[in-house]
């Protein structure tokens, strides 16, 4: 009795809270490597999970860019997937319903091409009340503005932040991109514009040419590179902005098992995000979420929020 | 579909530069339709990071170790070695560890029993064609015709034959039954079997003229697919082919993991199939 | 007989001509990895490379950091050497009497933390014959502009090659960071103020933790990411520089064998360096030499200037 | 010194995670002094990327396989498992081949033979020590005094007895020899033997404190130390320590795998010798 009571007290507390958000655990999918939930659904069960971020979302469906869309690279991959999506409409009729039936926050990641875009799919968010919160990805480019990615200017990122924030009020997290000299510049811009939470990063930008036919290996020539080969970055990047900003920081890049993860959380995010590593092991965030609380009980921590910044510098 | 955490129980050369790989999968073969395949990760650690997707070639049960266990139930993989990870592959042997995702992906529709089914395979393509033979063998009389760059290619023909199949062996070099193009033995075929379906597998170019001997024959025709993928269901979208009736201003792009890797070909867009193109965007996701 | 005469006329010419300098083939060390040349000479002979390139020097002595300086990654590895070298003038005494010995083109690596320094090691590189060209980091930081990188500002990096191409003659290459925005703006900012060569790239910042002591790996905290994981980016940036600007290029990023080199080439770089790499495998740079040299012969090609630049886009 | 492309010999677990491993060498043995080191590079393909660095063991030949043959040169190495790199190591057989770059670095000075000889060894502190002891019994009287966390932590005594060194072993837990640490024996030995030299390897904190201990007794004192290392022959700059009279004005650092892995005591900077110091600077190379 005496054992079998110990057991349920001494298993550490995962529940982190996160821009108004009460997660389960730290642990959500990046997205564009998770379909919209329902496609991993037969490998894990997705109330294990934190929460469960969808694929980009635009106003209008997108047909994204030619193939080969993939390549791999050593310890990593490229995609130039070209934001492929169903569009804002067809993901509330056709993909709600089954989310509505898991139990888990699910945080809609979004985007579009002008501002005006971004603006329209933050008033459609606001209205699906299944969506919890909702995550803004400034790495595409401004078509109005030349092809200048948003996320790359301070002043184009705080536009958008803005205009956003001006039509949501559920929690608005801003996934950055690692594309730039500066991240916190542009992480002070988005927190002073309205954000909530920062997601940092997105792919950085990288190219692979076949040696044999002379060409990029994607269609699209450069792709963006993700997976471990870009943790060092990634964490690099996670520091400085929880340096930066006083809103919550999720990490994502290059996380594929519980030790990677925990980088970023002592590093001082929140929260992260499994990308990549989903196809290479469907149930990756299952292993990432069993190992974090496995560290905690030995390191004797009953809380993983006592980890969550715990760097010593 | 699931991950299947198990172990090799042979990997053989079965030819120059093609192995047999025996994976123990209990329960896999209830689920398999001819035509579906899996995604195999190479190794434990990197590289490489992707898993590789390899259809389905048999699935059946192996004599029990001793008296008292179950019969072992396999998947059976035939690959050839082109690359990185299969390179690694070759040298695996029996009792290593490997996982498995599957079985994924759209099979053959095999509902239509009417008239001739003719399967055509073009080297490695051969793969997906002998579970679909096994099944059309019940209902129908089935022809394989088997094309390769030189008898190193052509693989698996007696076992076709042994099913009950009639088997034509083309190879470029003459090396191995009539020399020349598969697509020859096929147009015949057409010419004498008025009412034939067409099952097709291989490199694209193959494919290509297939589909013209069909369009011309008025031939319905089911083709096998690949692409690269790097999560085989449906979650990354890296592997998608044009549908038919496809524009820019309404795309219709389909997952060959999830829509395919068999399609109809009427359902595809034919114009740039298997072709690079190029655009020019940010390419972040 | 006539096989006898065929073989060398099928040997494909390997030599490249860069920025005034002929040089028996494209491979060369990247700085920082190869030491003064000497160390590496038990390995290999330095008569087979293109040219040395030698660790980074400064006006006086510099310490470096303290240690650990570096961490092993994913397919990459972190430093902070911190720049650590014997000075200018401990070079000339102690280490060019070695280097006189060996019949190839010797690139002197050189920094500053100002632009004083930057322009005083240059005046002194101009007076040392045996010094063949010389590469210009502008990946440190400028301690008079309170820390900000040469190499991050187009103007501050077109006033430090401004002024170090007052004081030199020789062949000036320009070595870029890849942790900026857009690399073509430095690339074309370098090229105005009279760069003959560009370099690209140094390495990525990252930072790795361990997760026991809950420390940076590095005593520095961040460090340069070098090695296989980031030659996608490095292979993209070369790609857009050489796009950018009509001064040769020297691609350099996560090199290990021929195949790597070739995707720098094919993709516009005139000559290569190969860093990490030397550590892993100190003939590395022979295997690469060897293998374009055989991939020349397979692809029909009887002068390595038919491949470079033959992307096919 | 230069890079083996060779084989294993063989490769042994000796105690609880701990390994010897044979590697065939010709020629090594003429040029390896005790106290050097090789990097060894752990498999062909990534990860891990960077080799590791191991203390030369032994060397030595054996018997040829059959007679015509020439006797089979070997460099034996003995390491424990506490990572990625090592992980894979002990996974290696007889035959598989290996990269092996060495011998690297500065080995002990034995020049002078005078007085006892006094060797300091820390669980596999105790390598380099075993080649030293070979050398030193020539001349001297030599003692080693071992110590370990366990039983299990220590390793190869009664190879040190057979080459006539006499042997103190200590052990944290007092599971083998006297319970303890090594210090405690070194203690006696100082006071009994006032001219002795110490030569020591092992953890951080067991060399700071034979440090002190010949400080009090004032006797000679050589250490092998470990850094990170990249290269290993003085290329990288990463494995640096601190030289005595180290200021920030007058620094003076020292390549562990060039100007060490040994080095007089007096050589070095003891006070933050093997402790994390801060700095921020762009850190880029
Ligand atoms: C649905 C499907 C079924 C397949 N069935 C078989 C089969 O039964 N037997 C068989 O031998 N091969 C099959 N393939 C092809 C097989 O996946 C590739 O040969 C394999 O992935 C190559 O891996 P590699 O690491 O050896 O090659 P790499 O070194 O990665 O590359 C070598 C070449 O292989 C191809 N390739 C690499 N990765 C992929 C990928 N993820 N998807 C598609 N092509 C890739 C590319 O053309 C590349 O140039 C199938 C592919 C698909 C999509
Ligand atoms: C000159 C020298 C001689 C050595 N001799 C021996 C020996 O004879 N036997 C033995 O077992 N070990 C020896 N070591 C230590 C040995 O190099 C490390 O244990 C080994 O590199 C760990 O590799 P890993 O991949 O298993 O560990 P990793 O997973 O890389 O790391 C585990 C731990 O090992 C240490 N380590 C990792 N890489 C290095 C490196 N490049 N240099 C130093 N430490 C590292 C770190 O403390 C790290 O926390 C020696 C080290 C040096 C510098
Ligand atoms: C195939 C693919 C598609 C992606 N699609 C999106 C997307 O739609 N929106 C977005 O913000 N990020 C997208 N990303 C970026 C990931 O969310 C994540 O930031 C990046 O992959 C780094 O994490 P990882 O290394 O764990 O994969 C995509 C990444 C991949 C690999
Ligand atoms: C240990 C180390 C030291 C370096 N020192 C210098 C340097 O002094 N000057 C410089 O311009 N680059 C320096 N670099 C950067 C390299 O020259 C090169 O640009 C970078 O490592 C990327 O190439 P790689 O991936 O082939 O290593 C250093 C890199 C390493 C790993
Ligand atoms: S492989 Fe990922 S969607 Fe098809
Ligand atoms: S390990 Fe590179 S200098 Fe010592």
């Amino acid at each position: 009795m005496a054992i079998e009571q110990k057991t349920p007290t001494t298993r550490p507390n995962l529940t982190v809270d996160l821009a108004g958000m009460r997660l389960r655990n730290p642990v959500m999918p990046a997205s564009g490597t998770f379909g919209y939930g329902e496609e991993y659904a037969p490998f894990l069960d997705l109330e294990d999970i934190g929460a469960i971020v969808t694929k980009g979302l635009s106003l209008k469906p997108k047909a994204g860019n030619p193939t080969p869309r993939i390549a791999e690279t050593i310890s990593g991959m490229l995609n130039a997937i070209g934001l492929q999506n169903v569009g804002i409409e067809a993901f509330q009729k056709h993909k709600i319903p089954f989310l509505r039936t898991v139990n888990t926050p699910v945080i809609a990641n979004f985007f579009g091409n002008t501002l005006e875009e971004y603006g329209a799919v933050a008033e459609q968010l606001e209205e699906i009340p299944e969506i919890a919160a909702a995550e803004l990805n400034i790495s595409c480019p401004n078509v109005k503005q030349g092809g200048i990615v948003f996320g790359t200017d301070p002043q184009a990122a705080s536009e958008v932040v803005r205009l956003v924030r001006s039509k949501l009020t559920k929690p608005l997290i801003v996934k950055l991109t690692p594309n730039v000299t500066d991240i916190t510049v542009v992480a002070k811009a988005v927190e002073d514009a309205g954000a909530d939470a920062i997601c940092c990063i997105n792919t950085l930008t990288g190219m692979s040419i076949d040696i044999h036919t002379r060409k990029p290996r994607l269609a699209n020539k450069t792709g963006g590179l993700s997976g471990p080969a870009i943790r060092p970055v990634a964490v690099r990047m996670v520091h400085q902005v929880v340096q930066a900003v006083s809103v919550p920081v999720i990490g994502v890049g290059g996380i594929v098992c519980a030790m990677d993860a925990l980088e970023f959380l002592i590093a001082g995010a929140t929260a992260v995000q499994v990308g990549t590593a989903n196809f290479v092991d469907p149930s990756a965030m299952l292993t990432v979420i069993r190992g974090i609380e496995e560290f905690c009980v030995n390191e004797g921590l009953d809380d993983i929020n006592q980890l969550i910044g715990s760097l010593r510098v | 579909m699931k991950n299947y955490r198990t172990k090799i129980i042979s990997n053989q050369e079965v030819s120059p530069g093609y192995y047999r790989m025996r994976i123990l999968a209990p329960g896999f073969g209830a689920k398999a339709r001819a035509g579906q395949f899996v995604m195999f990760r190479v190794q434990r650690s990197l590289p490489p990071l992707l898993r590789r997707p390899f259809g389905i070639f048999k699935v059946g049960f192996m004599e029990p170790d001793c008296d008292d266990m179950p019969p072992k139930e396999y998947v059976e993989i035939l690959y050839k070695v082109v690359g990185r990870g299969t390179t690694i592959m070759e040298a695996l042997h029996e009792g290593d560890g490997v996982e498995l995702l599957g079985p994924l992906g759209n099979g053959f529709d095999v509902t239509d029993t009417d008239g001739e089914m003719i399967l055509v395979g073009g080297g490695i393509g051969l793969v997906p064609l002998y579970m679909l033979a096994s099944e059309l063998v019940e209902h129908s009389s089935v022809r394989l015709l088997m094309g390769g760059r030189t008898r190193d290619d052509i693989l698996a023909v007696t076992e076709f034959e042994r099913l009950g199949v009639e088997t034509y062996v083309s190879t470029d070099d003459g090396s191995l039954g009539e020399e020349g193009l598969v697509t020859k033995v096929l147009e015949r075929k057409l010419q004498k079997y008025p009412n034939a379906k067409v099952f097709a597998c291989g490199p694209m170019p193959m494919l290509r003229a297939v589909r013209e001997k069909c369009l011309d024959y008025n031939a319905p025709l089911q083709v096998s697919l690949e692409e690269f993928m790097a999560c085989g269901v449906g979650a990354c979208l890296g592997c998608v082919v044009k549908g038919a009736g496809h524009t820019e201003e309404t795309p219709s792009y389909l997952c060959t993991c999830t829509a395919g890797p068999v399609f109809k070909a009427d359902y595809l867009d034919w114009e740039k199939l298997g072709q690079t193109e190029e655009t020019e965007c940010g390419g972040c996701s």
